[in-house]
């Protein structure tokens, strides 16, 4: 077996919320500065259930791997523009990605 | 044909029989909901479509004959969210942004409905003037942004205006539907080439889009409880009185039997479909239960089974 | 038409070398599969557009015409998954909880399978009675419910009968099929204005469909191992005996050649849509691998490619 | 820099099963607790293979955030009712949610 | 009809128009880009009626018409790769794994390319073979396959050559093709029942597809400054080579004046679906950015709209 | 509340990379010797952002919950393999697996 690869914490910051932000959100962790993102298509529900129009497609889920410092900046982003009027929930995590100096 | 036959003509037409199946699948909790693409998919389809024959029929109609309905709509569609607005403030004593975002839901029109309208009168053997669904694009638009502005004037805004209209104005539904106007305007006669896809099987594709239409409405039904008297109240007598107004202008506009009525159904039905999209972006503090249980599960259905028949009657009566 | 020149007919059908096209695609490993939402929506349609077919000739047929049929649908609905048990639990040794899933599927009809038959007849140029596929929907709920309740009644039963009962009865393709027939008879003329949709072009939309099973029967095709000698001569010889009965009891319902061929095929097809659903939540101690490689990737392309002509033969043999 | 959000830290349980349980794991959740769900549509392989029909959609991936004992309790519910007869896995792991107190 | 006019016809059509839609829908931002899966089913259905018209054509015609046509298409598609690739490498020094990428594109075939210019073709009233989309399959492969060959001939290839050739024929828009082409010629007269699924809307399913695609093609415009501008050039010019060869070789063939105007755009035209899938798994190293800004965003635009009347009057200069 | 059920600790890889590569992913990780995995359809962007074809489907996303050993020898491969030339993102996390044995 060979050495297992070096691999890089990262933080991994999740955001699920109503698929109309989708181009908003992509541009508020682009400005926080993430340097990637992955989107999956998603539904769910929540306390508040209300969803600006069923045709457009429910919700939406980015994951982005960041440093520590721009995970703390998407969240206040996020926190100041759209955890009021929105369904929005927003989590962190730590993964180890291998190559994880490409994305800090 | 007498009021009942065609009251029981509408009534019994596959499209409404396919919201009903829709209506009823929901509360049996089958779930014969579409997937997300084919709605999505349908739903631009027939937004295509409808530009596209308002379009065909736009090359062909002299420039004179259109200008009284434009203007026509565009009155409407700039004055219409005022009245609702004051209405829904006045009477119903909601909030500033509530109070302007359904207001650009009834001031804007549902595509949906309108064809409905259409193929209602086809079957009734009334002609209508083909470029209608090109005014469709034009009611379309000005009520949203009217509406949003009515509630920005008054609340501390962030919106960034230019944004808006862009979003409203290059909307996905209204690019299909002034895209399918140019394309069909353009093409001229090269455009019988796609109409054994966008025009021949267009009501059955309606008739499938409907019953998932029943489906989302349905849903909604549950949201009636927060949605309180006042506004099933305003949801089922507004659009009697946008639609005897509508009957009013589009006559006063010169528009035939069939385009009256047609233009009374546009002006009476509440947007679903844009106006939802830019509103909760540039009102988010507006409850969206409040707007898309209001259009959706009680104006839609109410204008599909009872409105339309009674818009026509009116016309009628205009006419006679 | 003589006997081989209908088995050239049907093999040579687009329909079914679709279906070819579908399984050599899956062998070579090519990734013609459409996707999940399309496939879903295309069987959605292809439901939706048999009822409606059906009910459009419901509402045009006396009722009296109607009774015997029905009758005998039922009848054989009701009994048929006990014979199919019974064989499976005397010859084949099975445990309970697979053999009432195996006889659900086998008692249960094929909607794909039943199209087919009629558009094998169609070209055939035989008429058919045009409310079968009516008669669907009453085939494919009983002889499931029947089925369950064989399992439950010697296994230890958590089963919630009536949720067993709602879903099979409010199932998807129930639901659609009924929705059709019903929109369609109640529609009347006004169903033409849907049939450039619904009607024209569903042979081609079966021939899509058809690619797309024959992909999923071949890789169910890896399961025949586990299926095992005594399946695989059941899924190939009951739709025989099945079929043969079918026929009888259709000729004695006083159906029409062409409409004893549709009942012998309906009651020799085995289902694939609505009964593994409800069979995997009401019988979760039953192996899939059996009854979906038994139904899937042996019956139904038994059935379409040799079955419908033989079933043919009889309903000729029967009416000489 | 503004100051770094406050979380909380929260179990998030994923359950990934057969698409015909979608709606009677949606109710287990609920039932164990849960105020909210999010829910992917998938597909995958594993040991069995055993798929009910696979025009049913593949499988679904649901995934809550909870506390350590609502968490325990729909673990608990799906090995009672469903480890044994259908293709189910269920994990849990800890991530840190902003605004974590509205899902408690 | 004289030149500017077919022009005009090209550019007015609704397929070429909705093109336009698509590029201004992507420029204006606005979402109107189909669900992916939708657009793979669009894809599947367009590919499987392409074939299926090819193969109902194939079916009729004597096997000595298609000798020379066939011929004529398997030299074309064995040697293009060669000089595209010798003009990348020796005038643009490009790399060697990029070169053979463009050159595996611009030697294959544009599917939507083709089918555009049979519709001007019906639309100008010029008749061509019927089985000239069989023969896009076998333009499709061949030149992928020898590209390929071309840059692992020279490179440290760790290409498992039978996996390559298998994905290439088997791909997926190969097989369905092909397939459509089997179930068209097996099928005979049966075909006809199809027809009003894979033929009659078959144009305005295009146009759909189109839209999708000019969306797809103006996300693409802007890595044109990563292409460098002796690419611009060689995708503009390029097709103008090729067409102008094709012209001659399909003329050579004895193709009609509609054949080989068809031919000369099959031979201009540079592929987006088939070549880019197997080049990106067998040649990793070459940059997607370049051969699919140059084949997607350039060369099928520029065929669509001046390409195709341009190939027609160099076959028209050579049937005169 | 019964007894909290017993979990096992596992190695999660997700790899995020694109649809064409799927087939082969999966050969990989199978090969690597994982006894099975969730696949999910996603799109996203990075700092390559070149995709072999936009209708193949964008990215696709595999989990997997494997021992670390099978972890290392996953993301080894994918190193060797795909790194260079691919736009492939790995990463590893810790998962508490219900009826973990399982997988491993
Ligand atoms: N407890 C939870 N766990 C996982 N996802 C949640 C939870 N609560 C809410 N969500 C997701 O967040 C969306 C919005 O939630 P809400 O704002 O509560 O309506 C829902 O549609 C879910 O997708
Ligand atoms: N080791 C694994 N890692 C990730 N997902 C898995 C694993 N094993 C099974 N699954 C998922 O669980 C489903 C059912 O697995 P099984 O019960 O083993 O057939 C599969 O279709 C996968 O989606
Ligand atoms: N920082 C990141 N966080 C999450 N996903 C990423 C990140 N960077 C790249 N990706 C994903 O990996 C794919 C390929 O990235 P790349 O190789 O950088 O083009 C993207 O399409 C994303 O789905
Ligand atoms: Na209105
Ligand atoms: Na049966
Ligand atoms: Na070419």
């Amino acid at each position: 077996m060979p050495d297992p690869l070096p691999t890089v914490a990262l933080k991994r910051v999740t955001i699920v919320g109503e698929a109309v932000l989708e181009t908003r959100l992509v541009a508020l962790i682009r400005a926080a500065g993430a340097k990637g993102f992955t989107r999956l298509a998603c539904s769910g529900e929540g306390s508040r259930g209300v969803r600006a129009s069923d045709w457009e497609g429910a919700n939406v889920k980015l994951e982005t791997l960041v440093s520590p410092a721009v995970a703390d900046a998407i969240l206040s982003a996020l926190a100041r523009d759209y955890f009021e009027h929105f369904a929005v929930v927003a989590y962190v995590d730590e993964v180890h990605v291998v190559r994880g100096d490409k994305y800090i | 044909m007498d009021a009942l036959e065609l009251v029981r003509l509408n009534l019994l037409s596959p499209m409404v029989l396919g919201f009903a199946l829709g209506i009823v699948a929901a509360l049996v909790k089958s779930d014969v909901k579409l997937p997300e693409a084919l709605h999505s998919g349908l739903s631009a389809y027939l937004l295509l479509a409808i530009g596209l024959k308002g379009g065909i029929e736009l090359g062909k109609a002299p420039l004179g004959e259109l200008s009284g309905p434009l203007i026509a709509t565009l009155a409407v569609g700039l004055t219409s969210p005022l009245w609702c607005f004051a209405t829904l403030r006045g009477l119903g004593k909601l909030g500033v942004a509530d109070a302007a975002a359904i207001a650009a839901h009834y001031g804007s029109v549902s595509v949906v409905t309108f064809t409905a309208c259409g193929t209602f009168l086809d079957a009734a053997g009334v002609a209508y003037e083909g470029f209608m669904s090109a005014l469709v694009a034009f009611l379309e638009v000005p009520a949203i942004i009217v509406a949003i502005f009515l509630a920005r004037r008054t609340t501390a805004g962030t919106a960034h205006w230019g944004e808006t209209l862009r979003e409203v104005v290059f909307g996905k539904s209204n690019l299909l539907l002034l895209g399918g106007v140019a394309i069909g305007a353009l093409s001229g006669p090269a455009a019988e080439q796609v109409k054994p896809f966008f025009v021949d099987p267009f009501r059955g594709a309606l008739t499938l889009f409907l019953i998932d239409m029943g489906v989302l409405a349905a849903r909604r039904l549950g949201d009636l409880r927060a949605t309180g008297g006042f506004l099933v109240a305003f949801a089922l007598l507004m659009p009697l009185v946008n639609g005897a107004i509508g009957a009013l202008v589009g006559d006063l506009a010169g528009l035939s039997l069939g385009g009256t009525t047609v233009f009374a159904t546009m002006v009476a039905s509440a947007s679903y479909i844009a106006a939802p999209v830019a509103v909760r972006i540039a009102l988010p503090e507006a409850n969206p239960a409040l707007y898309l249980t209001s259009s959706l599960a009680l104006t839609f259905p109410f204008n599909l089974t009872v409105g339309i028949p009674v818009y026509h009657a009116i016309a009628r009566w205009l006419h006679a």
